[in-house]
């Protein structure tokens, strides 16, 4: 780990908060990306199965 | 046309000429109020386009009577818009308005409130009528007058395209089923 | 051009390999501007020493959320004159995530504030002021879209909305300036332009490529979410019919 | 093309912001409401309210523009009197502009008059810079109406607009505010503030019609 001045909690903050913003919303970006897939592979198999 | 994700209808053609008088049948969420909007220029069409060849009056199913204001307000402020010129008082004699001519919109009953928005068709004389469900909240008398009112029109060379749910009481000279 | 662009099946052969690839490219920067950020470049005294670090986060945020708020503005345009659909499904998935790096700005801008200027918020400094409007469009934007009750009257509503804002802009940063202007000149930050050292601007500049890179690959994910949301719509309504 | 409709639309909008009898008092009450809850929360100190009083009156016009432009093109959407004036073949963006300037006249301007008044309770010295300043308030809030404008022909068909309204012209009011307060503060650099003031209200009143026009026809859809 690097070693700061007096503002270490400061910068450590930054960074914390930046990733942790970034992270989640990457996640909740895949996590919809995958629902929607499903959603729509399922609707589709339906779809062919009524017709 | 779509509405949501919904195919309302597609490859629709609407043509009326002088007298005639066109009804649009179908089931409620047909779409008879949004063709009504496509032609009156409201709703834009997702494809294709309204020709207009003469000006037209529009009676939607909402009136467009201010709660505030009374009927002959109402006709009066119209006839100002239009730069018409036409005599109010008349107007409101011939659609039985004389008695609440003077009541605020938010005072008068549903019957009297359609009579008002219908009184503006005889405020200036247009080619084309469009009307929503003219006889809505309408007693027997002013079904009559609707029909009166339709049939004069149509005498006079002019057309009314009308989307109507029940009965018609004029000849219709054409049916359109969405 | 456009209309191969605006193509949505174009789109998703496109953007399947396209958004990993960006995903990657964009790790592998960002990860390179932290460990430059962190451990390799040297505090640098005249900006209030180690602080200054922070600038490997906040720089970037701050470009991408100018850069996201113009993309999300010819986004809007492009639908509203030609109306690909496409243009639309852009806009509506560049929206949330620009507010996040407006967000990441606007925060770390604040955190950085105080043990430069002794206060977490700072009145006089017309870049926080500015990215804070940004915000509050971006807000508006999303709200109005999620008012509208079918997706077309979204699109359109969306559309004049960030096209007014787009306009206004200017006029917000100019008078903002002259209100800062005239109280003092507080900006500390003055990380930008090239006089920086390279010591700093290279890191810098591949920090911001990363973030970049990130955000077009969360768009492009996002856009093909959307897409599939609107199929699944019409799938869906199809079905209701068929009853 | 005549201006007969737009004279009328101007009419009927000016009508119904005095329907109910009230008219420019209920928005003067507001105004003056706002304005005074502001010394019971931070103390009757003279030069502590003389320095807040002209922001405090300009965020109070900024309240009241908000609040009286929720309904002026949401009632018309509703009441379908929006299907008619999107009908009568005149630019709809002067129809937006006459009703935007019809709700200033009964609710903006007369806020702007009173606001010397207001200023005295402040503790602001009587001098001709008050009607000045109630000169550039008037300026000022005629942006506001139009900038709002636009947010309320956007959320015409959004129950409960009023807050989105609100969200919408907040980033849009700050140029007016800041132009605004520079021009009183007398400081340095409010020299050339009144310009920019008027300037950019008149930026408002050229871009936020055709916005609001685009809006409007969205609303009838």
């Amino acid at each position: 780990m690097p070693d700061f001045d007096k503002n270490a909690a400061y910068i450590w903050a930054c960074y914390a908060l930046g990733a942790l913003l970034i992270l989640g919303t990457t996640l909740q970006v895949i996590l919809a990306a995958r629902a929607a897939r499903k959603r729509l592979a399922q609707l589709a198999a339906n779809d062919t199965d009524g017709a | 046309m779509i509405r949501g994700e919904r195919v309302l209808f597609r490859e629709i053609s609407v043509a009326v000429r002088a007298g005639d008088a066109l009804l649009l049948r179908g089931a409620n969420g047909a779409g008879k109020t949004t063709l009504l909007r496509v032609l009156a220029g409201l709703t834009r069409p997702e494809a294709g386009r309204v020709t207009r060849a003469a000006a037209h009056h529009w009676v939607g199913h909402r009136e467009g009577l201010k709660p505030q204001e009374t009927p002959r307000e109402h006709l009066k402020l119209w006839t100002q818009a239009w730069g018409s010129g036409a005599e109010t008082d008349p107007v409101l004699t011939r659609m039985g308005l004389t008695r609440p001519a003077d009541v605020a919109g938010r005072y008068l009953s549903a019957g009297q409130r359609r009579r008002t928005a219908l009184a503006r068709l005889l405020l200036e004389d247009r080619p084309v009528w469009l009307l929503d469900e003219p006889y809505t909240a309408l007693d027997a008398d002013g079904r009559k007058l609707v029909d009166d009112l339709i049939a004069a029109h149509r005498a006079m060379g002019g057309a009314v395209i009308a989307a109507i749910h029940g009965e018609a009481g004029f000849a219709a000279s054409g049916d359109l089923t969405l | 051009m456009w209309s191969y662009f605006a193509n949505p099946h174009k789109f998703l052969r496109l953007s399947d390999w396209l958004a990993p690839a960006f995903y990657s490219l964009g790790a592998a920067c960002i990860a390179y501007g932290l460990w430059q950020g962190l451990w390799i470049v040297p505090k640098d005294e005249y900006q209030g020493g180690d602080i200054m670090r922070v600038m490997f986060v906040h720089v970037p945020a701050a470009w991408l959320a100018m850069a996201s708020y113009s993309a999300l503005a010819i986004a809007s345009f492009v639908w509203f004159v030609w109306r690909h659909e496409l243009a639309d499904i852009a806009a509506k998935a560049i929206a949330p995530i620009g507010a996040v790096w407006t967000a990441i700005c606007l925060s770390t801008g604040s955190i950085w504030g105080k043990p430069t200027w002794g206060t977490w918020w700072q009145w006089d400094d017309a870049r926080m002021m500015s990215v804070l409007f940004l915000f509050f469009l971006f807000l508006g934007y999303m709200a109005l879209r999620a008012a509208m009750d079918t997706r077309q009257k979204a699109a359109r509503a969306g559309a004049i909305l960030a096209m007014v804002g787009a306009i206004n802009i200017p006029l917000i940063k100019f008078s903002v300036d002259l209100f800062t202007s005239l109280h003092q000149d507080a900006s500390v930050i003055t990380a930008d332009g090239p006089k920086m050292a390279a010591v700093y601007l290279t890191p810098l500049l591949v920090s911001a490529i990363g973030h970049s890179l990130l955000f077009g690959g969360l768009v492009m994910t996002r856009m093909r979410t959307e897409i599939r949301e609107r199929r699944i719509a019409r799938l869906r309504s199809r079905e209701l019919e068929a009853f | 093309m005549s201006a007969a409709p737009i004279l009328a639309a101007f009419r009927q909008s000016l009508g119904e912001a005095w329907a109910g009898g009230a008219g420019a008092l209920l928005p003067l009450g507001f105004l003056g409401g706002a304005a005074v809850l502001v010394p019971l929360g931070i103390g009757s100190d003279v030069e502590t309210l003389k320095a807040v009083g002209p922001g405090i009156i300009w965020v109070a016009l900024a309240l009241a523009s908000l609040v009286t432009l929720e309904r002026i093109f949401q009632s018309d959407a509703e009441d379908g009197t929006l299907d008619l004036w999107l009908q009568t073949g005149a630019p709809v963006s002067a129809i937006a502009a006459a009703k935007t300037i019809a709700h200033w006249l009964s609710a903006g301007l007369p806020l702007a008059l009173f606001s010397p008044l207001l200023a005295l309770m402040f503790q602001a010295e009587a001098s001709p810079d008050l009607l000045v300043n109630a000169g550039l308030y008037a300026l000022g809030s005629l942006a506001f109406f139009f900038w709002g404008g636009v947010g309320a022909a956007l959320s015409a068909t959004v129950r409960r607009g009023g807050l989105l309204i609100s969200l919408i012209a907040l980033p849009l009011y700050v140029p007016t505010a800041i132009f605004g307060a520079l021009a009183m503060s007398g400081g340095p650099g409010s020299a050339g503030a009144p310009l920019f003031l008027a300037a950019s209200t008149l930026f408002a009143c050229a871009v936020a019609p055709y916005a609001m026009a685009a809006a409007l026809r969205l609303a009838a859809d």
